[in-house]
C-alpha cells in the first residue's frame, strides 16, 4: 500500500479543504445548530456536494460515479471534519453506497443514479444497543410470499432521522449474536410500520431510534443474499470505519491546531503559555501520536482500493488509534485553553463533543483493540 | 467524654424539636437555600429552618460566638454533624459566604467588619459571589486589571471579572482590585466587598459546553465602594486571596471521591462498587463479572484509586486534627487528584454507556442520562476552575517539594 | 481503622529506621551482593534483628513473642525497605509465623520459640508457576498411615534457598485451581526426597525451586486441617501482602527522595534539572501517587490488629496500588537520574530491581486488581 | 527500469559466487565484525566476505565511489539490500565509522581527509568509537569540559569522556572539545579525531544495571592530536555534532519496531503478534485468546502502537525519498516513540514471563529467559543515550511545533 496519496487524491483533498474554509468554516456548524431546522445538515450546502461529484466517488462510471476510491472520500471527509461540517456525506457516499453496491442491478440503478444526482441520502440501520456489536441483531424479517416482514427496533442510525432510504441489517434465520443468518434490505424512510425518532446527540447531529412494526417490503429490495450477509456488512464496515477514521483525524489535527495556536498566542505569568516546558512536553508528545494517527489512517483508507489483504486489520488499527488520539487531544485542548475551553462560545468544546459520538460509530477503541487481538491471533 | 455525651443529647432533642419534617425528605435539585435579601424558599419550612439554624450560629458550627457563630469544638461539631446526618437533615444554608468569604474575614478583617459581615453570613441575609478571574488573567490571577481608585471616602471600581457563580442573584462579591498599579504585581492588590446592588455593577450569565451555568461575567463601571469595605490593608490583598484559595482547592477536591472505597457496606458485608454496578446495566454481565474485560480493567483501577484517595482525605483530616493546622499546600494535591479523578469518572460512565451516554436532549434518553452527559461537560472544568492542574503541580512541585524556580 | 500509627508502632518504625541508617544502608546490601556468600544475607545482621524481638512481633506472648501486629512487623519492613536491607524478615517473621499460629501446639511452641529466641528461617513454598495462583496447586501429599508422602514441584520460594524449615501447601484431594482439598506441612528442609536449589534473582535476593520425590513427613507436621487450609493461606497471603506492600512503598519512598535530591543538585543548561517544569509536574504526580500509597498502606496493615472486616479487599487494594506507584517510580527515578541511572555505580537501580521482583511476590497489580474487582462484586 | 533489473541480475550472481557460505549462517553474537587494527575474526570467511564487499563498496554502498564507496542509487541500493536478505548474507561490517562518522565527514570533511579516511571505513582498517559526553555534560552536551589546547603543529588534549562504546577496542575516537573557552558554550567547541594508540589516551569499562557494557570512560592526559585531525573549522564542531546526533537518534528509533504490524504475514495470511505468541506459552490461551485479559489488552495496545509506529517510519522514508531532505527534527519523534516503545515491549515481557523473567544468573532460567532480563535493563538506557527523550520532546516542541523559548 502506498502511504502517500497519488495526484487525484491530492486534488480531491485540496478541493475539500477549500470547500471547507469558505463555504463550511465552524461558524456554518453554528448556524446550522443554532437554527431551527431539525435535521442538523444545510441543504444548500448538501447540493454543492453533490454537483462537485462526492456522492459519487464510491459510485461505478456506470451509474454515473466516478469510482475514485475509498482513500479519495476519505480525503474529503478528513477535510470536512477539520471543520465539523455537517452533511449526510459519511452515512450516505460511504456507508450507503457501499452497502447498495451489493444490491440487483435494478436497485442499484435506481438509488445509486439518484445519490449521484440528486443527493438521495441513505442511512444504515444496524444497532441494537449502545455498544457497537455487528452481530448482536434480533431485529427480525420474516419471509411471507414474495415479501419479507419487518419487525424490531433499531438505535444510533447516522444521520437516519432525516433520510431517504434506510438500509437495514435483520436477522432471517439463527440466534443473536450469530453470523449466520443475517439480511440487508433497503426500503423507503416513510414505509409503513416504521416508526423513526431523531434524537439529537451531544454533537448537535442526529442519530435516530427505528421501530419497525410489520414492515413488509418484497424480495427485491433484499441486499445480497438471503442468511448470508455478514460478509458484506463487515466489509462495509471496515469501508466506514476507515473513512470515519479520517473525519475523525481531521477534526483531531484541527483542535490540536487551534490549541497549538492559543499556546503561541496566550499569556500567563508574563511568559506565553507555550513555553511552559510541561505544556511543551504535552504538546509533543501529542504531535507524535498524530503521526502515528496518519500513517494509519492513509494506510487502512488506501489498502480497499488497493485490493491490500489486510483491510480488516487495517480498519481496526485506525479506528482504534485514531479513536484514543482524538479523545486524549479533545480533553488536552479544553485544558489547555484553560476557562475559555468550556465555554459555548469558543470551538474547542465543540471537537470534544464530536469526539465522544465519532468514537461510538461502529466501534470504540475497546471494540477494535479486541478486534486487532482476535484478527492478529489471540 | 461525659460532656461530649451531654451534648448529643441535647442536639438529639434540639433537632429533633426543630428540624422540620419537610426538611428531613431528600433534596431536589431546587431545593438549595442559597439566603440573601431576595432569597427564594423551596417551602416556608425551609425559611424557619433557616432561622432556627441560624439563631443558634448552627450554620457556622465553629465559628466564634460573638460574632454569632455555634462555637462549637471540633469533637462537637463532629457529633452535630452526624445527628444531622442521622435525620437525613437538609442543610439549612448553601453559601460561598460560609465556604470562603468567612473564614477568610475571621482571620483578616477588622473587628467592625466581622461584627457587621460574620452575623449576615451565619443567618443568610446577604448572598456573596466570588470575583477573582478577569478575562486576561487565569492561573495568573495577580494578573488581574479591575482596578479600585481613590476617591476621597470611597473607591471607583472599573473593570470586568469572569467566573462569577450566580452573581447574578447575588447581594454582594468580595473581589480582588488593583489599587497600586505600580508595585510588583502581587502588592498592588487590595480585597474588597463591594454592594452588587448600584448600577454601576452589571451581570451576564456564561454559557457552557455543558449549557446554561451559574457563571457570569461581572462588569464593574464607575462602581461605587466605601473604603470601610477595604479588608485587610491597601495593596495587601494577596495575602487574603491566597488563603482564600486553598479553601476553594479544599472544596473541589472533594468531589474526586464516590469509587468503590467510599461506597457503603451494607449489613450482610457485600461491597459494591456504584460505577460497575452501573456499568454492568449497560454492558452486562457473566458470571458475575462485567460481560467487557477492558472496562472492568479501567473501572477496578478507577475505584483502587478512588479507594485510596478516599483514604488519604481521611488520613489528611485524622493528622490535622491535633495539630490543626488549616489547609496546608497539599490542599494543592488533594485539588489535582480530585478533579483528575472526576473527570476520569465521568469518561469512564461515557465508555460503559456508550451511545445512551450521548444525548443532548429529547427523546431516546433518560433523564438520568441526559445529565450525564451534562455533568461530564462540567466536569471538564474540574481541573480549570480554582487553579488548574497545572498551577496546583506547579504548587506541590514548589511549596511541598521545594524544588528550584 | 486508624489511619494513623499508634506510639508503640511509631517507636518500632523509628528503631528499624535507626537500624536501617546505621547497620545496613545500602552499603551493606552491596556488600553482602558482591560476597561470596550465596545466601544474600549477612546472618551476624540477623542475629541483631532477633535480638532486637523483631522475629517474635507477630507471635503470641506466651512462646516469648511480643504480639505487636502486622502493622508493627509492617513498619519496621518499610524502614527496611529504604535501603533494601537484605534478610529473612519478611519470609520469617510475617509469612511463615502466621502460618505456624494455625498449627498445632507443639509444633507452634516448637518452631515459634526458636523463631524468637534462635532466628530460626522459615519459608513458604506455595508457587508452582510463574504468576502468582494460590489455588493453582498439583503438588500432592498421599496418605500412608501416620505420614504423608508429598510429591511434586514448586517455584518462587522466597528465601527458600537457606531456610531451616519449609511450609509447603500441597493438595490432598481435588482437581488443580480448587479451593478444597488443600493442606499445609512443615518440614525440615534437609528431609529426605527434597531438593532444593536456590535461584539467584535480578535483585541479588534468592528464590527458590523445590523438588518433592516421595518426601515422607508424619500427620503431626499438619497445619490446620486436612483439605482444609484454603481459608488459612489466603488469610495468611493478605497479612503478607499488605506487609510487602509496606516494604515496597519504603522502597519507592526511598527512590523517590533520591531522585528529588538529585533534582536539586544536577545541572544542566545551567540550571538546576528540578527547576524545569515538565519534571516538576511529574515528580508531583509522583508526590500525589505517594501519598494514596502511604494511606492504602497503613489502612491494610492495621486492619488485621483492629478486626476489620475489609482485610481482604485492602490486602488487594494495598499490593496492587502500591506496585504500580512502585512500578511507575522505579522507571521514573532511572529516567530522571540519565546515564548515571543506568550504571551499578549509582544506587537508582538497584531499586529498580527490586520493584519488579517485589511485584511478583504474592500477586502482582494485574492479579490484584482482579481480585479487587472479584471482591467488590464485578 | 531495465538498467535496475539488469543491475539485479548482477548484483545476484555476484553475491552467489562472492558471498562464503559460512556467512549466510544465522550470526551468534560473537560473530559480530567491528573492523579495525585488531580485528578478530569469527572465521577466516568473515575476512574474506569483508575484503570482497570492501573491494566494491558495498558495506557503504551509498557513498561516493571517489572513496571507495559503491556509489549506488537510493534504488540499487534497495535492490543490493533485498539479495543480500534473500541469501541471509551477515553484514560484511558493523561500524561507527559507517553509521555516524562517515556520513558527517562525507559533508563537513577536508578533501584530504575524506581520501584518508572514508575508504578506511569501507574497508573496515580502522575502528571508531564516539567521544561526546562527559560526567558532567549528559543532555547538555555543549557544556563539555574536555580542552585542546594549541600547541603549534598540535592539540594537546585534557580531559575525560563517558558512554564512548567500545572504547577499549577502537582505533580511533571522534570527539568534541573546547577549543574556545571565551566563546559562547556552543561556538567554542571543535570535532577532533584522535588516535587512541598512545600513552596519553586510556580507557575503563562501566558496568551497568544490565552488568558487563561496551561502554567506557575514555581519559585524555596530554593526549597529542596533529591538526590537520581538525574537522571542519575550529570552533564549528558543535554543526558537526548536531548533525551526527540526528543521525544517532535515527539508528535508535529503529529499535522500536518488531510489534504485531511489522510481524511477517505468511502464505496463509495468518498474522502473528510476536509478543502475544510468547505470552501465551507463559500465561496460556482460552479459546485462542490469551488467557490474562488484562495483559491481553495492554499487549493489544503495544501492538497497535508499534504497527502504527513502523507505518509511520515507512511512511516517512516514503515522503523523504523524493526530496532527499536527510534527517529532519522530525527524527526526534522517532527517537522518542522509539525508544519508549522499546522500554515498554520489555516491560510487557516481564509482565506476561511473571518470576521467569525476574533471573539474573545461575540455574532455573533458560538462556532465552535470563538474556530477556539483561535486556530488559539494558532497555532502559535508549531513552537516555543519544538524547533523552526529554531533549526529543523539548526538540519537537521548539523545532517542529515552533513553541516559544
Amino acid at each position: 500500500m502506498s502511504l502517500v496519496l497519488n495526484e487525484e487524491q491530492v486534488f480531491l483533498k485540496d478541493s475539500a479543504k477549500k470547500f471547507a474554509s469558505e463555504k463550511t468554516p465552524t461558524t456554518h456548524f453554528r448556524e446550522v445548530r443554532d437554527s431551527e431546522i431539525d435535521n442538523c445538515y444545510d441543504d444548500k450546502i448538501w447540493q454543492e456536494m453533490v454537483s462537485l461529484g462526492w456522492t459519487g466517488i464510491l459510485v461505478p462510471e456506470e451509474f454515473g460515479g466516478s469510482n475514485f476510491g475509498v482513500a479519495g472520500i476519505s480525503s474529503i471527509l478528513e477535510e470536512l471534519g477539520r471543520t465539523l461540517t455537517p452533511s449526510p456525506l459519511f452515512s450516505t457516499a460511504v456507508v450507503g453506497v457501499s452497502l447498495i453496491k451489493h444490491a440487483s442491478d435494478d436497485v442499484k440503478k435506481d438509488i445509486l443514479t439518484k445519490v449521484v444526482q440528486d443527493g438521495l441520502r441513505l442511512c444504515f440501520a444496524i444497532e441494537e444497543s449502545n455498544h457497537h456489536d455487528p452481530v448482536k441483531i434480533s431485529c427480525e424479517a420474516k419471509k411471507d410470499g414474495s415479501n419479507f416482514i419487518i419487525s424490531g427496533e433499531k438505535s444510533f442510525v447516522i444521520d437516519g432521522g432525516f433520510s431517504d432510504k434506510v438500509i437495514v441489517a435483520c436477522r432471517t434465520s439463527g440466534e443473536e449474536g450469530s453470523k449466520d443468518g443475517l439480511s440487508l434490505f433497503v426500503l423507503d424512510s416513510d414505509s409503513k410500520g416504521l416508526t423513526i425518532t431523531a434524537t439529537k446527540m451531544v454533537d448537535s447531529r442526529n442519530a435516530a431510534n427505528m421501530k419497525f412494526e410489520n414492515v413488509k417490503i418484497p424480495s427485491e429490495k433484499l441486499i445480497g443474499k438471503e442468511n448470508d450477509a455478514y460478509e458484506i456488512i463487515e466489509s462495509v464496515l471496515d469501508i466506514s470505519r476507515a473513512a470515519i477514521s479520517a473525519e475523525m483525524l481531521g477534526s483531531a489535527l484541527q483542535a490540536y491546531q487551534i490549541t497549538l495556536d492559543y499556546l503561541k498566542e496566550r499569556e500567563q505569568f508574563g511568559s506565553k503559555i507555550g513555553s511552559f516546558q510541561a505544556l511543551q512536553h504535552r504538546a509533543a508528545i501529542m504531535f507524535s501520536e498524530l503521526e502515528l494517527c496518519k500513517s494509519c489512517v492513509i494506510e487502512s483508507i488506501t489498502s480497499f482500493d488497493e485490493g491490500g489483504n489486510d483491510s480488516e486489520r487495517l480498519a481496526s488499527l485506525s479506528k482504534a488509534k485514531v479513536g484514543e488520539v482524538f479523545h486524549l487531544i479533545s480533553n488536552e485542548s479544553v485544558q489547555m485553553h484553560g476557562g475559555i475551553g468550556v465555554t459555548d462560545e469558543y470551538d474547542i468544546g465543540l471537537y470534544l463533543k464530536r469526539a465522544r459520538v465519532a468514537e461510538q460509530i461502529f466501534g470504540d477503541s475497546n471494540f477494535h483493540k479486541n478486534r486487532y487481538a482476535e484478527l492478529t491471533g489471540y | 467524654m461525659e460532656n461530649l455525651d451531654q451534648f448529643r443529647k441535647e442536639t438529639k432533642e434540639w433537632l429533633e424539636e426543630n428540624c422540620p419534617p419537610e426538611m428531613r425528605k431528600p433534596m431536589g435539585p431546587g431545593d438549595v437555600v442559597w439566603g440573601g435579601r431576595n432569597c427564594k424558599f423551596p417551602h416556608p419550612d425551609a425559611k424557619l429552618w433557616l432561622e432556627r439554624m441560624g439563631e443558634k450560629g448552627w450554620t457556622c458550627p465553629t465559628w466564634p460566638k460573638e460574632y454569632g457563630g455555634g462555637g462549637l469544638s471540633f469533637d462537637e461539631n463532629k457529633i452535630l454533624q452526624e445527628e444531622l446526618m442521622a435525620i437525613r437533615a437538609r442543610p439549612a444554608l448553601s453559601s460561598f459566604g460560609i465556604w470562603m468569604l468567612g473564614p477568610a474575614l475571621l482571620e483578616f478583617a477588622s473587628e467592625e467588619q466581622k461584627k457587621k459581615y460574620i452575623p449576615e453570613i451565619v443567618k443568610g441575609e446577604i448572598r456573596w459571589c466570588q470575583g477573582y478571574s478577569e478575562p486576561g488573567s487565569g492561573s495568573d490571577l495577580a494578573s488581574l486589571k479591575t482596578k479600585a481608585e481613590d476617591n476621597g471616602d470611597h473607591f471607583i471600581v472599573n473593570g470586568q471579572k469572569v467566573w462569577t457563580s450566580y452573581a447574578d442573584d447575588c447581594d454582594m462579591i468580595f473581589t480582588l482590585v488593583r489599587t497600586g498599579p505600580q508595585e510588583p504585581k502581587h502588592d498592588g492588590i487590595s480585597f474588597l466587598l463591594i454592594d452588587m446592588d448600584q448600577p454601576g455593577v452589571t451581570t451576564k450569565p456564561i454559557k457552557l459546553i455543558s449549557g446554561k451555568s451559574p457563571f457570569c461575567e461581572t462588569f464593574f463601571d464607575n462602581a461605587i465602594v466605601p473604603k470601610e469595605n477595604l479588608v485587610s490593608e491597601l495593596n495587601k490583598g494577596w495575602d487574603v486571596a491566597k488563603r482564600l484559595l486553598q479553601h476553594e482547592r479544599n472544596m473541589i477536591a472533594g468531589m474526586g471521591l464516590g469509587g468503590a472505597g467510599s461506597a457503603k457496606k451494607k449489613k450482610d458485608q457485600t461491597i459494591s462498587s456504584g460505577m460497575a454496578t452501573m456499568a454492568k446495566t449497560y454492558v452486562g454481565e457473566e458470571e458475575g463479572k462485567l460481560a467487557n474485560a477492558g472496562l472492568r480493567q479501567k473501572i477496578a483501577s478507577f475505584d483502587i484509586n478512588s479507594h485510596a484517595f478516599s483514604l488519604t482525605m481521611r488520613r489528611a483530616s485524622e493528622e490535622s486534627k491535633s495539630s490543626n493546622s488549616g489547609p496546608s499546600p497539599a490542599s494543592s494535591m488533594f485539588k489535582y487528584y480530585g478533579s483528575e479523578s472526576n473527570k476520569l469518572r465521568y469518561e469512564l460512565m461515557l465508555e460503559a454507556m456508550g451511545t445512551k451516554a450521548l444525548g443532548w436532549e429529547g427523546e431516546g434518553f433518560g433523564p438520568a442520562e441526559l445529565a450525564i452527559t451534562r455533568e461530564w461537560l462540567r466536569t471538564k472544568a474540574n481541573s480549570i476552575e480554582g487553579g488548574t492542574s497545572e498551577v496546583q503541580l506547579n504548587i506541590i512541585a514548589k511549596r511541598v517539594l521545594d524544588l528550584p524556580q
